[in-house]
């Protein structure tokens, strides 16, 4: 029950963006083509503007997944921690410690920092 | 019914404006800013009235051509001291600021209730480059690569990177002449690699700025130092409030523009300086980028020399300063955050000098120069220095590149003064429209 | 076992959704469009593990994958060419041998479906997969998971080695080196030897 | 049976995220007016006006979009909205989607809230569009860590990932004031994951509007509409997660739950007013290097005070 909630809540508003957007642009005209020239204050663009983008964090990125995937695992194990007590307490503070020395480690390299 | 009901409440809407610059048309923004029931608008899809204020120069009218095109229908032009286009010769235009904002309220009210067509297309509807048909898919697409896809090739690998040395594609484009974030007329074509300005070549210099016809006097005969100082500081205040917000600052942007128009020896703007110290405007945005080397920084002259160290102000050279004690305050650093400390230091400086100089009511005595809020004008008026952005801005990121321009003031000195708005006070029109 | 028609039915819709999508993946041009059918063809997935009452790893599934599949995207369209396949393009290579690998393997996992006995080993009414897992976590596992631990701090040096261009002192075509102990001096922590030659090169810039 | 377990919650769910929308443009008109913006009509009607003006402009579209993600993506966004206040409890019986893990689905609709906004910067193919997506994916990319970190805090004393045992956790003391590092810290979070005031890299002024800037007309309505109902929901999560959701003496569950959106609404769009935007670069820095270790501490502080 809670997940057709979810659901018919998702659809109706998912539904209601797009068909707002629909309605209004079924009886319209395409744009010209000097209308949808990328608006750069005047100027123009010589090329289409999809490009390998040169992503400027990209370490920051991969950090991000390594910590992540562990981050994964705080889930369950915040759960279980009153009810373990300080066994849970050892374990994380374990793991956590060995994870911030790549946060550190990455840091201390200038990852969060634009390539 | 439902859509008279609609375009009804449509027409109630605030008014959104998107400013095109011409010569000098840079001041009735501070005016429209403060105005009730207008918005300045970022772009120019988000605006109904596309509103060109100042004369454009004619070798800009084709870029002001694409820039009219871009407006999503139903929109309007109107012309704010500034010749239509020829072939919007029937178009609006209003000469007076005051009668502004009420007719560019009256042309939305118009548009939405369908009495005034949108305005008419002015290029050709044919693609940058013909492509339907062509190529290897009748998208005009070649290979991997090549042809012209939809119109326009694909970007490719140019330029080697300047930061880390992959070489990903780069992307070139011209910017301006009337893009909001650059200063009025600016053009540049900019390579970009990602984010990273890669490289900027100016293309076509701002617009000379006009200065308060108090500092074309200064050359002639002496004149009021208060009054000097005044119309100093209200050009900084008004650069200022650019910046503010351009960094998402409006209510600041708002109260640096207040002050500029109501300024007077009893001003003071350290409320202003605590408001941006405390909200972290020093910090978060102005951070160092844009360093200066004492060259450029002589080169661009003014609060750009001063916040790079250089003790440079003629106004130590004239008697009447000297009697009131100035020196120039001067920043180290040379970078965006210097030279905003400096032109607050400066703003504040300037008030206190014309309320000293009121009082023992001083005038300037040296007439052969004059120190210009955008610098020295001894024997040559201060000139364009757009171009030292070719070297300041490669290697910024675009935020950072448009911050650090923001924080320059590299137009040249018109030859012509200010023309005066007529001065009714902001209380009466924000009275008015209540 | 009872459990509604719709379970059923959202199953099946769910699989459909998860197969077509996973299967757009290697007929769209662009790379941003290929990540994100993945995404939706794993969040399809993830709905069918809630549907198994794997409600933890379900939701963990979206999670983990909106966040590498946006990250992969960025990746794609840093190294392909034509990234948003603006021209039309084959991705898909070695078809003869990729029909074979991709039949030879339904066949097995369907046969593996259709003819293992699973038990029948219902779940005890109030189990809770959440506090289950943690106290697994806890308990048998925790050599494991202490494991994952290093091993992911070994993943992001190795991340931060091989794709950080700068160091701790600046850009690697720079050098990286340290700054001096006095403002404008050489480099500190530097062996003689290497000072005396680099030195002079350091004030170059 | 079925009005209550189902039509009631979905009509909660609904009319909330449309009627919150408004509020946001209403509060956030009325703070600026306050803060010295020209005063025009009434900050009421301001948000239904701009709305019919953008319902009777035309759609603007650009030369080779990816007409579908482009979309899409607002669509989507407000799809995500609408899912992160489904898991937001009312009172002890009225709760939308009671799942076991609601935190954990929270958390992921703000991962892939980074996707769809994304998304819709990059199927414009336009140069300021671009950079505002991969802006956004920066900044969205950080937040996350702190947004699990601080969540995982109020999950502790709960022992549940449910948000409903969560309020119900708060019986006692409120974890505002039980964490009180974690209501600023998600209160950045949400700053973030609707790029608002300080944390607008994605749609900014100095892009023209970013991912924005080439949307004209019904699409960036919804747009707008999207953005502002991710603050709704997210103040009610946040509402939940700190400030004890239904619980609260003399009134129902429900009006203390609006009151409490409310607040955090009200204080959300006065941050958002207040301070500037932060540079991209810093933001990276600022996210990973301070607010992470806080977040870290955050969690510690957590930990002690369940155990004690």
């Amino acid at each position: 029950m809670e997940l057709l909630t979810l659901l018919i809540v998702l659809l109706v508003a998912l539904g209601a963006g797009l068909g707002v957007q629909w309605l209004a642009m079924c009886h319209q005209t395409m744009p010209t083509y000097p209308q949808r020239a990328p608006f750069l204050g005047g100027g123009l663009p010589e090329t289409h503007a999809w490009n390998r983008y040169h992503v400027r964090y990209y370490p920051m990125t991969l950090l991000l997944i390594a910590f992540e995937m562990e981050m994964m695992f705080m889930y369950p194990w915040a759960v279980v921690y009153v009810e373990q007590g300080m066994k849970a307490v050892m374990e994380m503070g374990m793991f956590l410690a060995i994870l911030s020395v790549g946060i550190v480690y990455g840091w201390r390299e200038g990852v969060f920092k634009w390539q | 019914m439902a859509v008279s009901w609609l375009s009804r409440l449509a027409a109630r809407a605030r008014v959104p404006v998107f400013p095109a610059l011409g010569m000098h048309g840079d001041t009735i923004l501070h005016r429209l800013a403060l105005t009730p029931g207008i918005e300045l608008v970022d772009s120019p899809r988000h605006a109904s009235i596309l509103l060109v204020a100042g004369g454009v120069p004619p070798d800009l009218h084709e870029a002001l051509r694409r820039l009219h095109d871009q407006l999503p229908a139903p929109f309007a032009t109107l012309w704010y001291r500034s010749a239509p286009l020829s072939e919007l010769a029937g178009d609006l235009r209003v000469d007076d600021p005051e009668a502004l904002p009420e007719a560019l309220k009256r042309l939305h009210r118009e548009l939405m209730s369908g009495r005034r067509d949108s305005s008419p297309r002015l290029l050709p509807d044919e693609p940058p480059n013909p492509w339907e048909g062509l190529g290897d898919d009748g998208h005009g697409g070649e290979g991997m690569m090549g042809g012209v896809p939809y119109g326009r090739p694909m970007a490719m690998n140019m330029h080697d990177d300047i930061r880390d040395g992959l070489t990903l594609d780069s992307l070139t484009v011209t910017l301006g002449p009337f893009l909001p974030v650059l200063p009025p007329g600016l053009g540049a074509k900019v390579t970009l690699q990602g984010d990273l300005v890669q490289s900027w070549v100016t293309q076509l210099a701002p617009y000379p700025i006009a200065l308060e016809n108090v500092f074309h006097e200064a050359l002639q005969r002496p004149v009021p130092i208060a009054e000097l100082e005044l119309a100093r500081a209200r050009h900084h205040l008004q650069r200022l409030a650019f910046s503010l917000r351009l960094s998402g600052l409006e209510h600041l942007a708002l109260v640096a523009l207040r002050l500029s128009r109501g300024l007077n020896v009893e001003s003071r703007v350290g409320r202003l300086h605590r408001w941006l110290t405390r909200c972290g405007f020093f910090r978060l945005t102005a951070a160092g980028r844009g360093r200066l080397e004492a060259g450029q920084a002589r080169r661009v002259g003014g609060i750009a020399a001063r916040a790079a160290g250089l003790e440079e102000d003629l106004r130590s050279r004239d008697a009447a300063y000297r009697r009131l004690g100035f020196t120039p305050i001067v920043q180290r650093g040379g970078d965006t955050n210097a030279r905003w400390r400096q032109t607050l230091a400066e703003i504040d400086h300037s008030l206190q000098l014309a309320c000293r100089a009121e009082q023992e009511d001083l005038y300037s005595e040296m007439t052969e120069a004059v120190e210009t809020p955008r610098g020295p004008w001894d024997d040559y008026r201060p000139e364009d220095a757009s171009d030292i952005l070719e070297d300041l801005l490669p290697g910024l990121e675009w935020d950072e590149a448009l911050t650090t321009i923001a924080s320059l003031d590299l137009a040249g000195v018109s030859e012509w003064p200010l023309e005066p708005l007529s001065e009714t006070s902001l209380k009466d029109d924000e009275e008015r429209q209540a | 076992m009872d459990y509604p028609l719709t379970v059923d039915i959202a199953f099946l819709l769910l699989a459909i959704l998860a197969v077509v999508s996973g299967w757009r993946v290697f007929c769209t041009d662009s790379m941003v469009r290929a990540s994100f059918f993945l995404l939706v063809s794993f969040i399809a997935v993830g709905v069918i593990m809630i549907l198994l009452a794997a409600e933890y790893l379900g939701v963990a599934m979206f999670f983990m994958m909106a966040v590498e599949m946006m990250v992969m995207a960025t990746f794609m369209v840093m190294f392909m060419m034509n990234p948003a396949g603006l021209n039309p393009m084959m991705m898909v290579h070695q078809h003869k041998f990729s029909i074979a690998a991709g039949v030879v393997i339904f066949v097995l996992l369907a046969g593996v479906a259709l003819l293992a006995e699973f038990p029948t080993n219902p779940l005890p009414a109030d189990l809770d997969p959440v506090t289950s897992l943690g106290n697994e976590l806890l308990g048998d596992s925790m050599l494991i998971f202490e494991s994952a631990g290093i091993v992911l701090l070994t993943t992001m040096i190795g991340v931060v080695v091989l794709s950080s261009h700068r160091g701790r002192y600046g850009g690697a075509h720079e050098g990286s080196m340290p700054p001096g102990l006095v403002p404008g001096g050489d480099p500190a922590g530097m062996p003689k030897e290497d000072e005396e030659e680099g030195g002079g090169h350091h004030h170059c810039h | 049976m079925i009005v209550s377990e189902l039509l009631l919650p979905v009509f909660v769910v609904l009319a909330t995220l449309a009627v919150g929308a408004y509020l946001v443009g209403v509060i956030d008109g009325a703070i600026g007016a306050a803060l010295g913006a020209p005063r025009g009509q009434s900050a009421w009607l301001a948000p239904l006006t701009q709305g019919a003006w953008l319902l009777t402009q035309q759609a603007n579209t650009t030369e080779a979009p990816d007409w579908r993600a482009w979309r899409l993506a607002p669509a989507l966004y407000l799809a995500l909205a609408a899912t992160g206040l489904a898991v937001v409890p009312w009172s002890p019986t009225l709760i939308p989607t009671d799942l076991t893990t609601s935190v954990v689905l929270w958390g992921s609709v703000e991962a892939l809230a980074t996707v769809v906004i994304f998304l819709h910067g990059w199927s414009a193919n336009t140069l300021l569009a671009l950079i505002g997506a991969y802006r956004y994916v920066a900044l969205g990319l950080s937040y996350i860590l702190i947004s699990m970190f601080v969540l995982i805090g109020v999950a502790l004393p709960a022992e549940s990932l449910q948000f409903s045992q969560v309020v119900a956790s708060q019986a006692e003391m409120w974890n505002v004031i039980r964490q009180p590092l974690g209501l600023p810290l998600f209160l950045i979070v949400g700053l973030g994951m609707t790029f608002w005031g300080p944390f607008n890299l994605a749609d900014s002024r100095d892009l023209a509007g970013g991912t924005a800037s080439a949307v004209s007309g019904p699409p960036r309505l919804v747009w707008n509409l999207a953005r502002a109902a991710m603050l709704v929901a997210f103040s009610g999560v946040a509402a939940s997660a700190f400030l004890g959701g239904w619980l609260g003496p003399w009134l129902p569950g429900p009006l203390w739950m609006v009151i409490k959106m409310l607040v955090v609404l009200a204080v959300l769009l006065l941050i958002g007013r207040l301070v500037p935007r932060v540079q991209p670069e810093r933001c990276v820095t600022l996210m990973w290097v301070v607010l992470l270790p806080l977040s870290f501490i955050d969690l510690i502080w957590a930990g002690m005070e369940a155990l004690l």
